[in-house]
């Protein structure tokens, strides 16, 4: 079915799952630090329903804070495919936006968007938390919009995904001498 | 008739435990002096795990998580709520003791069927956590069946003529309190389900819809243990007083367990084994020499 | 005619001294032979050697109990004899002068005579004790037996000036008050070597040990029953009980160390040796309580242990390994073990039971409290024998086989004794009559010097 | 008074049996002990004034010493002689086998086996 | 209907004929062994109580009866059940174990035919002789198993052997004080007797036997070896039904010789001799459960288990009103299906693995998911967990502790309830659940002939779980024929002073709230099923899952508490090696020395006669 006629049930579900979204963020970079504050009681992130799970079996967003070498990237990939559906991502900083002051390493990716759909971007070199909270509102609403389908998009043209994916980092599960 | 009345006990335990859930959760936010989630979100956070897709691992994965709703939904029809009483002559204190154990050895079975370690770990401090506090909840409230001479806790809340067993017997209700927040897997004693450490313990593999009926689970849990303390230790009490007694608890629990660091598993197991059971022995001994309030 | 008993064989053994190997075919007949004239003879008769009457001459006594001893002798005899394997190569004529002082040693009525006899015993055990490369063993139990033979000499000598004659019947009647401790001690000293007491008996392990199956077997069942019954004959019949309680003790503490040692053995026959000699202090012990049903209970459990140790020796001695081969052996020597131990449907519970009940009666508590305990760890030793016989894994490199007619004879005694643990008559009968010959020394005093 | 000097030889044989090392001195004390005890059966009979009880012409009447002890003797010596030949043998043989007659040595090669 | 000694002498002709046929062919021999005893479990069922038959005679004026008393009936019938589900088992088990089958079936014969003389004696000599049948029985199979079985056969052999001993020495003080041997009598001139020494003696000497064969403290160290390396379905008869022949004693010594009239009370209607009884079944009970968290070999971890039920039993008997007395009686059942069903599917385990360690083993359930089930519902029986029997009793004594005031047994026997949550859970994460092994991939599920009685045990626990009537009148029964004023019950209520409660509302109750988390489950949408190595492991790529299994020290968190625990098998084996030196000592001081060592014997001997006699 098409990205966004919802059936009366998803309508709500949609109300539902933006009124209590779990986070699983994925600190790397300089974006883990503006977490904290954003959790605690300054600008208490609870308010909107919203907290940090251990797991990404029980998360809802995957919460990418920073650059991404090869390396990191293939955890990334092979946790957001554990995470179960309607699963949404922000990219935050500008390292995933375009790599941002890395953007000509050999080690890290330029854009995010080719590897994993990103449903949000948060531009900023480390955005300050009033702009985590305008972008957690911003995704709620577009999840009540029916709007935020990046994982409805990654299912749809798999092999687009994972044709880049493998072409970066030639592929995703390494068997070499270290691993028997 | 007995159908109606264990329908309303489960919508009691339903409808109050999430609520009361919630009031803790902003309990806990402003005791960190932050707003905190709206007194639904509760509600909110079991529907939206039961709507998503999550993964399952195996018949015996699902079958535990099964077996633990089914284990505690049948404990909490047994148990008392004030004068709500579904079941009249059958509410014993060992059934309700030992049928909450279907329900934990369900849930044990699941998560470890998950296949993975950081879930066995969990189980395993969850089961000591369990020996730890269970000795002397049952040693306590042995000096007060003893007392009473019935094992009915309908029958211990009648027996509250006059005053209140927390004031007859003082150090068995500290030693139950102590006890009951070792039930409610609350902060001091959450180390089964220790987020940094074991990455929420048994629950790592659960996702959406197992993770709701599971939170569901959790809110039975701590409504049978609750109100199993209030009725034993609070006094008689129709609907309405057992449910503000239910309230004047958890909010208690939730201040001791806002402000507590989490405890090793080896001292649960020691602090439980030196003072409470100490103290419920010494309570007993009071019991036995007739010295009662 | 009961001097035939004595003569028959020692002139065999005499006559086939040039030829020895063919010796092996002639025992079986001798001893058929003196069984043919045991049979014939009836019970109460007393035949005074060279005419000399009672007091003066050498008598033979033949009444009930040493006729029933006889018995068993040479039955013990005639199966040894009809197994040629374990007899070695010479040695056949050993054994058939061994006969003839043994039935000597029961006959006998006289106390000089019996000294003889006892030396003839003791010479023809040490020869055999020297059967295969055992020497150093076998002059030990020379040094003890000659020091034993001359006490026991010593102690005939003084029942001789106590009562001026040899005679037993004699000596139990007239002998002078202060003579009979010295006499009485003695002549302990003297048999106690033999009947393997706790401190006298250290020769017993080794000689046992010697190597050829040969050894145990004819010392362990045949010399020991006569010691036993010559044991009887003087401390009851001719001393009256009189030194008994001294024998309980050393009886009690015979049982206890003796299977605290067997403990320790690596070896099965050493274990085996330090078993006969706890079951020899038991019968001791027994006997020592005192009174007829004592001495019955007591020769009923010496009749079960010699059948039980007449199977473990040979198999003991023959393959000490394990039992996967010969499996008939096998269940023979798990069979006399668990008789041995005292399980329910074998002999051995019988005879202790009644013992304990006995000790009971007599409200003797201390029998019973040993006998249990030392029975509890016979079961410790004799049981890890048996497990590590049959299930031990090391395919045995000698594949020793029994011969299928040592198999046949250990199979039937292994059933006699099942037998015997249901019926027990046929041994309880025996065993009264030899304690009736004992008990009643007045009709004894008659028989020998009638009446005078 | 020779009942003394039979208990004193008997005292001399257990002694030697005590101490000594050597197996064939062994064999030797026991042989003191078997003489010890004949002479002792020897010295019973004898009866002031009397003689050997040996019937010939030259002795009619029977003025006899008391003639059974000397018959034991002699059964007694026999049997002595006996087990001292077997003893012998015996020791021949432990000396083939252990190439020594003493005792701790004995006792350690045993222990070696 | 022929009578029980014709059963008794079949048995014993039985175990020669299923020698001969099992040499024959392996199969037919352990079909004519079920055959044979469910035939006897058939006679045994309906034999109608208070059928007296003389059997042969020992002591001349005291004949030997079998009498068949309602706790007579009551454990025979437990221990057939077991038995011939588990000759059911051995059917298809004796093919691929390589033991000597024809001496295991006939052995086993043996040891049945001891059993049904206990159980059915009517004085304390016969009890004796086939007690010892019945040990004999059994001692000669436990060598059969593993290497470590020939050592643990001995001392098995040698704890029985005490036991029976002071048994034996206490029935032979009784015959010689009273001369009669029937329990009847026994227990009038008992009463009637003044002295309360010889009574205290009495009974304790007779309780040994029990001591040592149900495995309580101060004998209990045997049950370890034997248990866990005695053959595989042998341990589920052993720790089944041999362990209940103690219980049975412990009975008869605690309830047939009445003590509540013997002695006078000690604690609130309890007299001293059944609180000291007590006491040694708390103590095993502690070290049972203690030891089982701590075991990685899962037989011996239910052996110490079953020293902790004998335990509990031993308590239950010991309480002697009404509750407590049932509750150990229905224990004596709950433990024997349950340990027998756990031991089974060990057995089975054993069949496909070969190996009894946790830690070598994981995941089975994936391929062997009837073994599971069976040890699910053994464990769940075991710790005492409602919808199952196991519960009934552990309410009953916990119900008449609390009625008694007794806290401290009262305490104990809560950790040992809670305790064995713990230790049946090891096997169940380590053995079943968790990361299958690659090794054992392809481990298929065990033969159908084995499935049949591990199922049938399931289906039984439950049935008695959810409806106790049969074994609750045959417990008041008893309780009538004891003198104890018998527990009022109403098929599934059972009645106390204290409370009530019914084990139909609790079932159904149950089912109830799994079928609403049914309804739950299905509304909501379906899970997608995700192979066993896919799991959330911090993201890392992990390639040998068979690491990825926690199953070694599941519990050294509270190991590491009580790691310097004193150990009762070193003390006995200290004191075996003193005996053992006292031996060394005299064979080297008399027998071993040289010929002047002999001749200072004979003068020693000599010197202390000569001062004893002047």
């Amino acid at each position: 079915m098409s990205t966004n006629e919802r059936s009366i049930w998803e309508k709500i579900a949609d109300q539902l799952r933006s009124k209590s979204l779990w986070m699983l963020h994925y600190c790397t970079g300089c974006g883990a630090i503006e977490l904290p504050p954003s959790m605690t009681s300054r600008f208490d992130m609870e308010r909107f329903g919203m907290g940090p799970m251990a797991t990404p079996r029980q998360a809802d967003i995957l919460f990418i804070t920073g650059y991404l070498s090869a390396k990191t990237l293939r955890r990334v990939i092979y946790t957001y495919e554990q995470m179960p559906e309607p699963k949404y991502v922000i990219g935050f900083g500008s390292c995933t936006l375009n790599g941002g002051i890395y953007y000509d390493s050999y080690a890290t990716i330029n854009r995010l968007d080719y590897y994993i759909p990103v449903d949000l971007y948060i531009a900023g070199c480390m955005p300050r938390p009033e702009a985590l909270l305008e972008a957690f509102n911003e995704l709620m609403r577009m999840i009540r919009k029916g709007e935020a389908n990046g994982w409805k998009r990654y299912k749809e043209n798999y092999e687009w995904y994972k044709q880049n994916q493998l072409r970066s980092l030639g592929e995703v599960f390494i068997h070499d001498e270290f691993h028997e | 008739m007995t159908v109606l009345r264990v329908i309303a006990v489960l919508l009691t335990g339903f409808f109050v435990g999430l609520t009361l859930e919630g009031i803790a959760r902003k309990i806990m936010a402003r005791v960190q002096r932050r707003y905190g989630p709206p007194w639904y979100q509760n509600f909110i956070d079991v529907f939206k795990a039961l709507s998503k897709r999550g993964i399952s691992h195996g018949w015996i994965f699902d079958f535990g998580i099964l077996m633990a709703l089914g284990g505690v939904i049948a404990t909490l029809a047994f148990v008392p709520l004030g004068d709500l009483v579904a079941f009249p002559g059958l509410d014993n204190i060992f059934i309700i003791v030992y049928l909450f154990a279907v329900g934990a050895l369900g849930m044990a079975m699941g998560m470890v069927g998950s296949g993975n370690p950081n879930a066995s770990i969990g189980v395993a401090r969850a089961l000591t956590q369990m020996l730890g506090y269970e000795v002397p909840y049952l040693v306590a409230i042995a000096g007060v069946l003893y007392y009473y001479k019935t094992s009915s806790v309908s029958g211990l809340m009648m027996a509250q003529q006059d005053t209140w067993t927390l004031f007859k017997m003082p150090i068995g209700g500290i030693v139950a309190f102590i006890s009951l927040l070792g039930m409610l897997g609350k902060k001091p004693f959450d180390t089964p389900i220790a987020p940094a450490e074991i990455a929420s313990g048994p629950m790592v593999e659960l996702s959406a819809k197992y993770m709701g009926l599971l939170m569901l689970m959790h809110t039975f849990s701590i409504f049978v243990e609750i109100s199993l303390f209030v009725d034993i230790f609070l006094g008689i009490s129709n609907y309405l007083t057992f449910l503000l007694k239910f309230t004047v608890v958890w909010i208690i629990a939730t201040l001791i367990s806002a402000v507590l660091p989490r405890f090793r598993i080896e001292q649960v197991v020691k602090f439980y084994w030196k003072v409470p059971l100490s103290l419920a022995f010494v309570q007993v001994l009071f019991v036995l020499l007739g010295w009662v309030f | 005619m009961s001097a035939l008993l004595i003569i028959i064989p020692l002139l065999a053994g005499f006559l086939f001294i040039p030829f020895k190997e063919k010796a092996k075919y002639i025992l079986p007949l001798v001893v058929i032979t003196t069984l043919i004239i045991l049979l014939l003879l009836s019970p109460d008769q007393t035949n005074a050697m060279g005419g000399w009457k009672a007091p003066f001459g050498i008598v033979l006594v033949l009444d009930s109990a040493s006729y029933y001893s006889l018995l068993v002798v040479n039955i013990v005899f005639l199966l040894i004899s009809l197994m040629p394997q374990i007899v070695e190569k010479g040695y056949s004529v050993v054994l058939l002068i061994l006969l003839a002082s043994t039935n000597g040693l029961v006959l006998t009525g006289d106390i000089f005579n019996s000294f003889v006899f006892l030396e003839i015993t003791a010479v023809a055990a040490y020869i055999i004790a020297f059967s295969r490369k055992n020497p150093y063993g076998a002059f030990k139990y020379l040094i003890l037996g000659g020091i034993s033979g001359a006490f026991y000499l010593l102690g005939a000598i003084y029942a001789y000036i106590g009562t001026g004659s040899l005679n037993f019947a004699d000596i139990s009647v007239n002998i002078k008050e202060g003579f009979l401790p010295i006499v009485a001690l003695l002549i302990f000293i003297g048999i106690g070597v033999e009947s393997k007491i706790f401190p006298l008996a250290g020769w017993v392990p080794d000689v046992y040990d010697s190597g050829s199956p040969l050894t145990p077997v004819i010392l362990g069942t045949g010399v020991t029953f006569t010691i036993m019954y010559l044991f009887g004959r003087i401390f009851i019949t001719v001393f009256h009980g009189y030194f008994l309680d001294v024998v309980f003790i050393f009886g009690l503490l015979t049982i206890v160390l003796g299977e605290l040692a067997a403990l320790r053995q690596n070896k099965l026959i050493k274990a085996l040796a330090f078993s006969s000699i706890a079951q020899a202090g038991l019968v001791l012990s027994t006997i020592s309580l005192g009174g007829y049903e004592a001495i019955k209970f007591g020769y009923f459990h010496l009749l079960n242990d010699i059948s039980a140790k007449l199977v473990l020796f040979i198999i003991a001695a023959t393959i000490a390994h394990n039992f996967t081969e010969n499996k008939i052996a096998g269940v023979s020597f798990s069979i006399a073990s668990f008789s041995l131990i005292g399980f329910p449907l074998f002999a051995g519970f019988r005879s202790k039971l009644l013992i304990l009940q006995l000790a009971f009666s007599k409200d003797n508590y201390l029998l019973p409290a040993v006998v249990l305990f030392a029975t509890v760890i016979e079961a410790a030793y004799i049981l890890k024998w048996n497990i590590k016989l049959w299930h031990s894994t090391n395919t045995g490199e000698e594949k020793q086989k029994i011969s299928w007619n040592v198999n046949l004879i250990l199979l039937i005694v292994a059933l006699l004794i099942i037998f015997i643990g249901i019926f027990p008559d046929l041994y309880l009968k025996m065993a009264q009559n030899i304690a009736d010959g004992l008990t009643n020394y007045r009709a004894y005093v008659t028989n020998v010097l009638g009446g005078m | 008074m020779v009942y003394y000097i039979a208990f004193i030889l008997i005292g001399v044989g257990i002694y030697g049996f005590l101490t000594q090392k050597n197996l064939f001195k062994h064999l030797v004390s026991l042989t003191i002990v078997d003489t010890a005890v004949n002479i002792f059966i020897i010295s019973l009979g004898y009866i002031e004034g009397k003689e050997a009880p040996i019937y010939s012409k030259y002795t009619p009447i029977a003025n006899f010493v008391d003639p059974l002890p000397q018959a034991l003797v002699l059964t007694a010596i026999v049997i002595g002689v006996g087990t001292l030949a077997l003893g012998a043998s015996l020791l021949i043989k432990v000396y083939e086998k252990y190439g020594t007659l003493d005792v701790e040595q004995i006792a350690t090669k045993e222990a070696e086996e | 209907m022929i009578s029980l000694t014709n059963l008794i002498l079949v048995f014993l002709i039985g175990s020669i004929v299923s020698y001969l046929l099992t040499k024959a062919n392996k199969i037919l021999g352990s079909i004519f062994n079920f055959l044979l005893i469910s035939y006897a479990l058939y006679v045994v069922w309906n034999i109608k109580v208070g059928h007296e038959e003389v059997l042969f005679r020992i002591l001349r004026d005291v004949e030997r009866t079998l009498k068949v008393t309602n706790l007579g009936k009551y454990f025979a019938i437990v221990s057939l059940i077991v038995i011939s589900f588990v000759a059911f088992f051995i059917i298809e088990w004796i093919r691929k174990k390589d033991i000597k089958p024809a001496a295991f079936n006939s052995f086993l014969l043996l040891m049945v035919s001891g059993i049904l003389g206990v159980f059915f004696s009517n004085d304390l000599l016969t009890l004796y002789i086939f007690w010892e049948i019945a040990v004999l029985g059994s001692f000669l199979i436990v060598p059969m198993g593993k290497k470590e079985s020939k050592r643990a056969a001995i001392i098995y052999v040698v704890t029985s052997a005490i036991g029976s001993y002071m048994y034996l020495f206490a029935t032979f003080s009784i015959y010689q004080r009273y001369g009669i041997l029937s329990f009847e009598q026994v227990s009038q001139y008992l009463a009637n007797d003044s002295s309360n020494l010889f009574k205290w003696f009495v009974i304790l000497f007779i309780a040994s036997a029990g001591i040592a064969k149900s495995g309580i403290f101060p004998l209990h160290t045997w049950l370890r070896i034997t248990h866990g390396n005695a053959p595989d379905a042998f341990s589920a008869v052993l720790s089944g039904q041999l362990v209940k022949m103690g219980s049975y004693v412990l009975a008869i010594a605690l309830s047939v010789f009445p003590t509540t009239q013997l002695f006078s009370s000690f604690y609130h209607g309890v007299p001293l001799l059944n609180y000291v009884l007590i006491w040694l079944g708390n103590i095993s009970i502690l070290i049972g459960t203690f030891m089982a968290i701590r075991q990685n070999d899962m037989k011996q971890l239910i052996a110490f288990s079953s020293i902790a039920n004998g335990g509990y039993i031993l308590v239950g008997l010991g309480i002697m009103n009404s509750i407590g007395y049932a509750g150990g009686l229905f224990h004596v059942f709950n433990h024997a299906i349950a340990a027998a069903m756990i031991f089974l599917s060990f057995a089975a385990v054993v069949y496909r693995t070969g190996t009894t360690k946790i830690d070598e083993m994981g995941g089975l359930i994936w391929r062997m998911p009837w073994t599971f089930v069976t040890y699910l519902v053994g464990i769940i029986s075991l710790a005492g967990i409602p919808p199952t029997s196991g519960f009934i009793s552990k309410w009953m004594i916990f119900s008449s502790l609390v009625s008694k005031g007794m806290f401290i047994t009262l305490a104990i026997t809560f950790i040992g309830s809670v305790g064995s949550f713990l230790y049946v859970f090891r096997p169940l994460a380590g053995v079943f659940l968790g990361q299958l092994k690659r090794k054992h991939s392809d481990v298929k599920e065990v033969p159908i002939i084995m499935l049949v009685p591990m199922l049938l045990f399931v289906i039984l626990t439950i049935l008695i779980g959810v409806y106790p009537k049969p074994v609750l009148d045959s417990i008041v029964s008893i309780e009538n024929e004891v003198g104890i004023k018998a527990i009022e019950h109403s098929g599934t209520i059972i009645k106390t002073p204290l409370g009530q409660w019914n084990t139909l509302t609790v079932f159904t109750m149950f089912s109830v709230g799994f079928i609403i988390a049914a309804i739950l489950y299905m509304i909501f949408p379906k899970g997608k099923k995700v192979d066993l190595t896919d799991q959330y492991t911090g993201g890392e790529y992990l390639y040998n899952y068979d690491l990825y299994h926690y199953a070694t020290g599941f519990y050294r968190f509270i190991e590491r508490l009580y790691d310097k625990h004193p150990s009762f098998e070193k003390l006995y084996e200290k004191l075996v090696s003193f005996f053992r030196y006292i031996g060394y000592f005299t064979y080297k001081l008399v027998y071993k020395t040289s010929p002047s060592g002999y001749v200072f014997w004979i003068t020693i001997v000599i010197l202390i006669l000569f001062w004893v006699r002047w």
